[in-house]
């Protein structure tokens, strides 16, 4: 069984390289950071299935951590450049 | 099974990290570091160094990714974009060739060290003497706490760097907003950040809790801690603190200086930083719930940058 | 309670406090000045086989703290040369009031050097070693940030690459051998490929921190750009960090493992670190990077000392000359930049044909820059003196000419660009020159007595020469391989 | 091989199909509008089916209320951030200069 | 599902050797990138794979060496600080030289 799991990691992982296509094509900043976030929840589907392969709970905090901070880089992100020149 | 896992794991990381180096846009590069971050996460993961990929997954996906957007934004305001741009081909051809002789050699040199986790056969016997269950924990704030210690002065010390860095007249003051200039994106970040940030303080009391059996730590969850102030700060739900508020300073000094602290006390017990004897996992939890806070607030001012004029607009809400 | 522990721990608890002193911190110098020389007199009193483990935490693992005669020297000159510096600093008058950031952070970033520079003298361990590199770097690079950002960054970015270079060949020495430690790798230590590999990356990374020859191209403009107080604490004090764990690294924990072929290739750097450092120091027309170079060329002589001390059986008379010249180094430079410092803002320019009437009108200030000059130059009685008399002679005794010739010409070439600047200063006024005798008020007291003390003791260092000999022969890795090897046959 | 098991697999597979689904969208949608309905909804659906096989092949509650909130923070910040980006891509959209947009994400 | 695929090496190895890699990677960007941010990128890149190889040599059969690990965590908090002192250095010495510069000075990195 736990076999199985690894091997949805596996294609977890594949899709996440499928994510990061997009993210090299672009064309706009948007795609990129969504590319990015995608890749991340790709990233916390395969810590919390490798948790389960392993049977150590312990993954589940780092898939935890993950979805916490996942939005944040998106959030700096968007507050970036509104409007060119009129910060800083 | 778990070899392919690893393999095409590590292939990705290789191609992430390339791509990531030499892509033209900087915002392509970004991202694709936080997809390195990521996946770098997920290689502790498989190493099984469960207490290196949350502070891996915190650190390389989480702040230095918001780190480096924010750089990216100031520059590109000022007309930097921070593309790419080629060298002559000779240095690239001689440092490629330097760079594949290096790799070979240091591959060559990894592959003559065969790898076992040696210490840890010095760590196990010690354990029961701490109290603590986790080996990472023990090492950090035991046998190897001077480095530690020395290392969260380094933390404060970079913090410091960063305000030398204030331009004329903006001392003391506060960074530069990171808040958003949209009303709507403002309303959403904000929500966000209210939610976000009790729930960053948990986990991340979670993190030191656990980390005296589990996988976690002070560092970790300080870095949990300083996502969720970084949110927040830029949904406006807290104001940055300005650089000369004390209770903003206390919190920075707090954790290293009660590290310090114990560590002198423990002269009284036979030298610098031994733990008398069933003390240990209490003057190590201490340590290390005083220094997650720290770590947290210098990691989430780190990250905003250096005080800068015009950036004052009132909220006596300190961080700490 | 022990030196060992509060030398590091003093300067950490002197950097909380003055953060949350805020503006008023500056005033902790005046206790932390002689606290912390008392403390290093201290450490240099203790007995000889002064050394304890952190936490009680045995060898493998844990972090063995150790003073020996190098820690003892170095330390006590630390304590001398940022005590000097801070009561020059606190003596300056706000004369900027836009760089109020960069007055209150000064303090701060100083104590964080001077903590990791301790812990760094002290400790037998190599990642615990990369840690207080760090610490030093960190308040190196910001310091050097006060005076020019673009030399800072560049310094920031190459002080980086050393940094992961270091780290690079400790990790490689912890996989390979398990244990980080000095002494435990002296023991252990074989002339395998990741060994070879392991010491050929800290030493690339240590060289670019103590700015060796070929990696010194960031140290002439971060030196000479920043202000005074922070360009004299990076040339005594950060570039010696790198150049201690050198010496641990090659004389201690690979001992058995260096060729002398490889400590030749150090010693040719060197050599030529002093010509190439001392050529640019003569093309200089502006005073502060002519001072720089000079560290250039200084730090040459600590490299070109390698190859000597390994070349001999006794090598008591080398080794004490590489220590005492790192030492007398240290108190000379930092007097020379501060000298350097009040002199050019007593002039409007920063050139070396500005500084005529000088001598006249700041005699003080040029006496303590003709001090430094003397040991710089190596000319008797001087610190500098007594540890070139040594380095020459034992390289006369094992028949290295060539080096015996390097240390020679350096010391010529040293006199050149010295003098020029110092000449200058009793030259007559220029034409056009500004009215030194209105500002000379400005640079008297406590800011012209640092400098003037520090060269003083570097003359000082002269005659105390057997005893500081004595002191550097303490723990030194020639001296004990007593432990190792029972007794070596005649 | 248990019902549970059969269950666990079909819901891995299920969760797979999703998470393919969504990337394939992802990378084959026309417009940044509807790239962002595929990675939100059937991402976050791949990743709760996933996590419920996870949960019951763990078979503690412990676990299975970790992996909830797990689940219940993806969708959380997923909802806030195609928000945000929705907001962005409008604002960018309108402003249609845009300094970000480099025409190619090629290597040099 | 046991071997898919043979074992050419350990797991330890595996991402060692992947860490070495990294290292001469980031090694090769940062002599041949100009812009600092991007230098700071590489930086980040070498010192990943220094982790890599720590963290890889000390992969026992069953068990991975906590003192390692202690190291890299250390290394990475060092390394975000670090990280940010330097982009705090990079947007500053932008922001100096286009203070320094009159507005009518465009000709240095205009925007695309």
């Amino acid at each position: 069984m736990a076999d199985w799991f690894t091997l949805v990691a596996i294609f977890l992982l594949l899709t996440v390289a499928a994510a990061l296509v997009r993210c090299w094509r672009g064309p706009g900043p948007v795609e990129r950071i969504m590319a990015a976030q995608l890749a991340g929840t790709g990233v916390i589907g395969v810590a919390v299935v490798l948790g389960a392969a392993r049977g150590d709970a312990a993954f589940l905090d780092a898939a935890l951590i993950g979805t916490l901070l996942a939005a944040i880089a998106v959030t700096a992100f968007v507050r970036g450049t509104a409007k060119p020149g009129a910060k800083e | 099974m778990t070899f392919a896992f690893d393999l095409i794991l590590c292939l990705m990381i290789l191609g992430t990290a390339a791509i990531a180096l030499f892509v033209r846009d900087a915002l392509a590069a970004i991202a694709f570091f936080i997809a390195f971050g990521n996946l770098m996460g997920l290689a502790w993961l498989g190493l099984d160094a469960v207490n290196v990929a949350l502070a891996e997954i915190a650190i390389g996906a989480g702040v230095t990714g918001v780190l480096l957007i924010l750089a990216r934004a100031r520059l590109l305001a000022l007309g930097d974009a921070a593309t790419s741009t080629g060298s002559p081909l000779l240095l690239r051809l001689g440092a490629l060739a330097a760079c594949a002789g290096f790799v070979v050699l240091l591959a060559a040199a990894v592959l003559s060290i065969p790898p076992e986790s040696g210490l840890d056969r010095v760590v196990a016997p010690l354990m029961p003497g701490l109290g603590i269950e986790n080996r990472v924990t023990g090492v950090l704030l035991a046998f190897r706490a001077y480095d530690t210690l020395l290392e969260s002065f380094v933390l404060l010390g970079a913090l410091v760097a960063v305000w030398s860095l204030a331009p004329a007249g903006a001392w003391p003051g506060r960074p530069a907003d990171p808040g958003m200039a949209d009303a709507p994106m403002r309303r959403v970040a904000g929500t966000f950040g209210q939610l976000l940030l009790p729930v960053a303080l948990v986990m991340a009391a979670y993190l030191v809790w656990a980390g005296s059996d589990l996988p976690g730590g002070a560092f970790q969850a300080g870095t949990v801690l300083a996502g969720g102030l970084l949110v927040a700060g830029m949904g406006g739900t807290i104001g940055l603190p300005s650089s000369d508020q004390p209770l903003l300073r206390a919190a920075l000094v707090l954790g290293p200086v009660v590290f310090l602290a114990i560590g002198l006390a423990g002269v009284a017990a036979g030298g610098l930083l031994v733990y008398p004897a069933g003390l240990a996992k209490a003057l190590i939890v201490t340590i290390e719930y005083t220094l997650f806070l720290s770590i947290g607030v210098t990691l989430a001012l780190l990250v905003a940058g250096p005080p800068m004029p015009g950036a004052s607009d009132p909220d006596p809400e300190g961080k700490g | 309670m022990s030196p060992l522990d509060l030398l590091m721990a003093a300067p950490l608890g002197f950097m909380a406090a003055a953060l949350m002193l805020g503006p008023s911190g500056r005033w902790l110098i005046l206790l932390a000045a002689p606290l912390m020389a008392g403390l290093a007199l201290w450490l240099a009193l203790l007995p000889p086989d002064a050394a304890y483990l952190v936490g009680q935490w045995d060898l493998p693992l844990g972090i063995l703290l150790r003073a020996d005669g190098v820690a003892r020297l170095m330390i006590l000159a630390t304590a001398l040369v940022i005590g000097a510096v801070g009561l020059h600093a606190l003596a300056e008058p706000p004369e900027k009031p836009g760089h109020a950031a960069q007055a209150e952070t000064f303090w701060p970033l100083v104590y964080l050097m001077w903590a990791g520079a301790n812990a760094g003298f002290l400790t037998t361990d190599l990642f615990n070693l990369y840690v207080t590199l760090e610490m030093v770097s960190l308040a190196a690079v910001a310091l050097a940030a006060m005076g020019s950002l673009a030399a800072a960054l560049r310094y920031f970015m190459i002080a980086l690459l050393g940094s992961l270079a270091y780290l690079l060949g400790v990790a490689l020495t912890v996989a390979r051998y398990d244990t980080v430690d000095v002494i435990l790798l002296a023991q252990v230590a074989e002339a395998d490929l990741a060994t070879l590999l392991a010491l050929g990356l800290m030493t690339a990374g240590l060289l670019i921190k103590a700015a060796l020859f070929p990696m010194h191209g960031w140290l002439p403009p971060a030196h000479a750009a920043a202000p005074a107080p922070a360009s004299a604490l990076l040339s005594a004090i950060a570039v010696k960090l790198g150049f201690v764990i050198l010496v641990r690294l090659w004389f201690e924990a690979f001992a058995a493992v260096t060729g002398p072929a490889a400590l030749h290739v150090l010693g040719g750097l060197g050599a030529a670190a002093v010509i190439y450092g001392s050529i640019q120091a003569m093309r200089q027309d502006r005073l502060k990077p002519l001072v720089a170079y000079s560290t250039v060329a200084q730090v040459g002589y600590l490299f070109l000392a390698f190859p000597l001390v390994a070349g001999t059986v006794e090598p008591s008379g080398a080794w004490a000359g590489m220590t005492l010249h790192g030492v007398a180094h240290m108190l000379a430079k930092a007097a020379m930049f501060l000298a350097a410092g009040l002199m050019l803002k007593a002039v409007a320019g920063d050139r070396i044909a500005d500084l005529g009437g000088l001598a006249q009108a700041m005699p003080l200030t040029v006496t303590a820059f003709g001090l430094a000059v003397v040991s710089l130059m190596g000319l008797p009685p001087s610190g500098g003196f007594t540890a070139k008399f040594l380095l020459l002679s034992a390289a006369i005794e094992q028949g290295a000419f060539l080096y015996a010739g390097v240390l020679v010409i350096g010391g010529l070439l040293a006199a050149v660009y010295l003098f020029r600047a110092l000449s200058a200063c009793f030259a007559p006024l220029a034409g056009a020159g500004p009215d030194t005798a209105s500002r000379g008020p400005v640079t008297g007291g406590v800011q012209a007595v640092a400098p003037l003390a520090l060269a003083g003791l570097a003359i000082v260092m002269g005659f105390a020469g057997t005893a500081l000999v004595d002191v550097s022969a303490i723990e030194a890795p020639w001296a004990t391989p007593t432990v190792i090897q029972p007794e070596a046959a005649p | 091989m248990s019902w549970i098991d059969l269950a666990v697999l079909a819901l891995l597979g299920a969760g797979l199909a999703f998470y393919a689904a969504g990337s394939l969208g992802f990378l084959r949608f026309p417009d940044t509008a509807s790239r962002l309905h595929a990675l939100t909804k059937a991402d976050n659906l791949g990743l709760g089916l996933v996590a419920l096989a996870a949960a019951i092949y763990g078979g503690s509650l412990a676990v299975a209320a970790k992996i909830a909130l797990v689940w219940l923070f993806a969708v959380i910040a997923a909802g806030t951030t195609s928000q945000l980006l929705a907001r962005r891509a409008r604002l960018d959209e309108a402003r249609l200069d845009d300094a970000d947009s480099a025409p190619d994400g090629g290597l040099r | 599902m046991d071997l898919p695929l043979p074992v050419l090496l350990s797991t330890g190895h595996l991402y060692a050797v992947t860490g070495a890699a990294l290292v001469g990677l980031g090694l090769y960007a940062f002599i041949t990138l100009r812009h600092p941010l991007r230098q700071l990128l590489a930086v980040n890149v070498v010192g990943a794979g220094i982790f890599l190889i720590l963290g890889g040599l000390g992969r026992g059969p069953d068990a991975t060496d906590p003192f390692p690990q202690a190291l890299v965590i250390t290394g990475i908090v060092v390394a975000v600080a670090l990280t940010a002192f330097g982009a705090a250095m990079i947007v500053r010495q932008a922001q100096t030289r286009a203070a320094a510069k009159p507005a009518a000075d465009d000709n240095e990195n205009p925007a695309p």
